[in-house]
């Protein structure tokens, strides 16, 4: 299992976690590894003993968010945990294009609700251009910049795969 | 006697009432606001009365409700603790009119002391000696100016009604003495509602040195060494200490004399504080007396062996004082922190929310007053004061390791506090050296507000906690689905069961 | 100087080692068995080794494991705290050999004070009054007769390496003099493989009480007063107090010169405790030493404001005590209440289990050494002993007074412990008047362990909270079976946008 | 809301919830009418307000067997909560018979999956006569005293309702 975060102003801190043999946890932390002794004393607060040094980690998560934020003595960590529901999420509120600036598409399966644009409109930085529903949530996606619409490859009542392609722009 | 006791008041200070209290066998009432509810002092007292809305001035401060609870409950006295009601005279007064005991000294005492341009004027009838300065509001400008050339600049001028800062002006240069007086009046007018001003000398390095005293019905007043208050930002303590570093035995003894003289000329009793301002020569000038229980009083309560609350009680019910002076002595050093829920790095903005996880030091020497729990949600209706972390060593010095100790082991969780900084405090070799004034934070705001260099190490370590959390929260919640469809077939069995029996 | 201390210990007494290590800036070296994982001493320290399975005899009691865990992590020092390895002549001596300071005397003086007979001798060369008896192991059983019938009955036999009671005889009547040796030889024999017996003088109303000295490794010992330990059920003390209610100023004076003398006489150093057991007539005989911490040195340290632990680490290096026995006095009087987790309804079972809920006492006055926390499970390889309430007070009476108030507001759920027991102590007129002996608590048993009635009100507010925790819980699984559906659907998601990208 | 329980040796405690206007809550306890304030503090802790008293109750809960401990400060009282599920887990170890003892019934719908006697048998008190599973739980029922099996109403694989007459004994 790998997983990524970004911690305070540091993003992509990348995490793996290698093997558990008896209570020792070896995980490579960005190319680093620790093999240390991590156990959970009671709600929010952990112990870890790691090369013979006596550690004491406490916990505070935002149950909703993924968003930690851990206390060893002097230090304290801001933390998002960035997992497929975190990056779904972000896309939902921010919007999805794709690399090329040249297909607009969904990470999810759902159903097209509203398609806001013709093909030949000029659209501006972060306008709406389609809305999907999944799991009861509406999604709207913008484009990025500032952007023409080339093609409408859905209709409204629609259902999508994931990274099905919905609309071209350039 | 004394039997049943309302405490006027909320968190730690109506807690540590009610355990001295605890201790007296005597019954205890508690009054809440609605957001108390769930507060450890309602919890901790024998009964509990709501008496309205969060807004202090719709509870904690309105006389009415508070006696209409003391009538219902019954009670015989009642303790107003600091803050609210506790330097009210009307407040003091009423009670004595529907014969309830206020603990606390007459309506006559808070007044005089209340009003500073009387109490400065009382003091000097007392031969106390205050700072050099005008003894009447001042009305007008030219003698005003005189008054600041005979004292010599700087000077400050403060509002007689005054506190926490408001209607208060330094003035450095003799042309600054006019302006400064119409916007410090102008000030203390809408602050106050009462324009009266008075000028005193400016100490430039003051050390605010308080005494402790305790004063009986029957005349006799005595007093329990001095506290150091001289840590404070924006003119709020932060950190007290007894004894003073600053004082030699023979200015304590001078001062003692004061602040029983002081007490005396007001006819006090109670307990209650002189506050002092000392310059870096020892002179000292009264500034304030403070006609309550003060926040600061454990560290008194440490270094003399007296339990303040029990004494003020005893007074109440009219006992002599069970010591004299010559009984009272100062044994070891005393410290005491106060943690705020406050974010020290966001210019000490309060920080209200809820507490997730408290872990308290413990061990020898080490005192915790204070009303949080798991799960409290502090209120943002009320002062930010948490706790209070008194420490007690055989030196100075041993004090200073042991408080360092125990603020390492005080954790809490899910809210910001002033622990931290306190720590940086307690490092500071100026803090260690016990030389230093009022201007202690500011001038030490460089050290003292320094930002920590994130080691990778302990980003490494939380990384990998928060991984291992988030790992075994998901296993968690795949357990409570189970759980949770085990629960959906008992509710369909309880439908189709009731459903069989109608 | 000890820059890093190994503590061979763990629960409470390996934290408060610890917390005295952190005044100093001593790095700390926690050790541990498997069970032990969580436990606060493991967490407490700056660095921790496991040694070994929850036995003691396989991790806390074997010293090549405990050295090797010094060695490993560079600590120049061991604190052996209570129990375990610290009164083994053995593990003192090894240290010395490899080069690690043992934070205790030298095994000469365990050695020496270990053997019951040796130190009756060593003590009467002294010139310290031990009990009247033999020194010499009974070989011949005519002889014994003889001495009994020369101090006369009623008259103890006790085991030479004795202790807890075992190869322990009271013999009433001449007649049963020679059948109660055999019986004593032979159980010391099974219990110490050492049937070596000696005879004391039986005292029929015996209190327990104990003076702590400090010796330091340049000749000075000094005592620090004493600790009445009368309150014991089975030889076990269950409170203890200082100062001692029995004692007047001149025996006090006699009895810690003989301390003094005691430690003296084996060139002992570093902290250790004299146990005299005194009769109503304040005859007071030397019982046994003690060669290390107690687990009652708090109320001493309370009492005369030493922090006895970082005294045994100023000896270990070397330091001369940096106080003269004059500089000490007793300060008021503190009492400690030993909390342990057992049923004292069902003969003091230990009940070891998880703690669900720890609510600790605070204020003034009260201190508390202990080690276990939300969600701790008690392990039942060791002592039941869960923390020390240790409380002060101006006078006996406050002390008491604050004892019952800190035990009501000790809240402990999930296990059973002592506390009720001991607020009935705190309760009964006997200890108030505080003229009682180490029969205590055999005498008041009825008052003791009386059954509480059940009160009406107060099963019917039991029966109303269950209710209500009850529907509460219902309510939160039906929240609860909200999430977990979400949480399926986005594991639905999961899979399907899996699928799509493969 | 009707409850009942068992406190100490105390059996057949009734608690009738009655109303709750604003924070208080009126609560009929063996036909002794409350009305109090009662908050839950933290995860095992309630405060009660009743007559202007404070009391602090501590609550204990196995988690599995709606057994409490529940400490006021001077007492503790082990109390077990008696609601259908328990009733249905006591009987489907226990047996039940109806109070003539003729008919033996189940308390919850179910399919039959065993019938262990024929008509005219003579069973022993305590003799398993029947099985029925619901719930993926098997259920013996049996007779509480030594019986005559008089008539067998359904038969193995049978689907039955809450209280339908299973075995007539006699």
């Amino acid at each position: 299992m790998k997983i990524e975060m970004n911690i305070d102003n540091v993003n992509d801190y990348n995490i793996e976690f290698i093997n558990k043999t008896d209570n020792l946890i070896t995980y490579k932390v960005n190319n680093k590894l620790y093999t240390s002794d991590i156990v959970k004393v009671s709600e929010g607060l952990y112990s870890i003993i790691l090369d013979g040094k006596s550690y004491n980690v406490e916990v505070y998560r935002d149950k909703t968010k993924k968003a930690f934020v851990i206390k060893t003595y002097m230090h304290s960590f801001n933390i998002d945990i960035i997992d497929t529901e975190t990056k779904y999420l972000t896309n939902r509120v921010k919007g999805i294009e794709d690399e090329g600036g040249i297909v607009i598409s969904t990470p999810m399966p759902g159903k097209v609700v509203k398609i806001l644009v013709k093909v030949g409109d000029k659209v501006k930085e972060d306008q709406t251009v389609i809305i999907v529903e999944a799991m009861k949530m509406q999604s709207e996606y913008k484009v990025k910049k500032d952007r023409l619409i080339k093609e409408i490859k859905v209709k409204e009542g629609d259902t999508v795969v994931a990274d099905q392609p919905l609309i071209i722009v350039e | 006697m004394i039997k049943k006791i309302l405490i006027a008041n909320r968190g730690e200070i109506a807690v540590r009432i009610m355990r001295t209290c605890r201790e007296m066998n005597i019954t205890t009432v508690a009054v809440y606001s609605e957001i108390d509810r769930s507060s450890m002092h309602v919890r901790y007292a024998d009964e509990a009365y709501c008496i309205g809305s969060p807004v202090a001035s719709e509870s904690y401060l309105v006389i009415d409700k508070i006696i209409e609870a003391a009538k219902k409950s019954g009670a015989d006295a009642i303790h107003p603790g600091y803050g609210f009601l506790s330097e009210n005279a009307a407040f003091s007064e009423r009670c004595k009119k529907e014969g309830i005991i206020f603990i606390g000294p007459d309506a006559y005492a808070i007044t005089t002391m209340g009003d500073k341009i009387t109490a400065r004027k009382t003091m000097i009838a007392a031969g106390v000696s205050v700072v050099p300065g005008t003894t009447e509001s001042i009305v007008d400008e030219d003698k005003a100016l005189e008054i600041v050339k005979e004292i010599g600049v700087p000077v400050m001028i403060k509002a007689s009604a005054g506190g926490g800062g408001k209607g208060m002006r330094l003035v450095k240069r003799i042309e600054d003495v006019i302006p400064s007086l119409r916007a410090a009046k102008s000030e203390a007018k809408a602050a106050f509602g009462n324009d009266a001003v008075y000028i005193e000398k400016y100490i430039a390095s003051p050390h605010h040195i308080e005494f402790q005293i305790l004063a009986d019905k029957h005349g006799t007043v005595v007093h329990l060494f001095e506290r150091e208050c001289s840590v404070q930002r924006r003119h709020q303590k932060v950190i007290e200490e007894s004894p003073s570093c600053l004082l030699t035995p023979e200015v304590r003894y001078k001062m003692g004399a004061a602040a029983v003289a002081a007490a005396k000329a007001v006819n006090y009793h109670s307990a209650g504080t002189i506050e002092f301002i000392v310059d870096d020569n020892l002179n000292y000038y009264f500034l304030e007396m403070n006609t309550r229980l003060q926040v600061e009083h454990p560290v008194t309560e440490r270094v003399v062996g007296v339990d303040l609350v029990k004494e003020q009680i005893n007074i109440a019910n009219n006992l002599p004082l069970s010591f004299k002076q010559e009984d009272l002595m100062q044994s070891g050093h005393s410290i005491q922190c106060r943690i705020y829920a406050e974010d020290t790095d966001k210019n000490f903005m309060p920080c209200p929310g809820t507490i997730q996880h408290v872990r308290e030091p413990h061990g020898f020497g080490v005192r915790i007053d204070g009303y949080v729990f798991e799960g409290f949600e502090i209120p943002l209706y009320y002062d930010p004061l948490i706790a209070k972390l008194i420490v007690w060593g055989k030196t100075r010095e041993e004090t200073i390791s042991r408080m360092r100790r125990a603020l390492y082991e005080y954790k809490i969780t899910g809210i910001k506090t002033s622990i931290k900084f306190l720590a940086r405090i307690m490092d500071n070799p100026v803090f260690i050296s016990g030389n230093y004034n009022t201007h202690f934070i500011e001038n030490n705001k460089n050290e003292l507000f320094a930002k920590i260099e994130q080691d990778e190490l302990h980003m490494d370590i939380a990384a990998m906690v928060a991984f291992f959390d988030y790992h075994t929260t998901f296993k968690k919640q795949e357990i409570c689905t189970k759980k949770c469809l085990e629960m959906n077939e008992w509710k369909a069995y309880g439908r189709s069961a009731g459903m069989n029996r109608l």
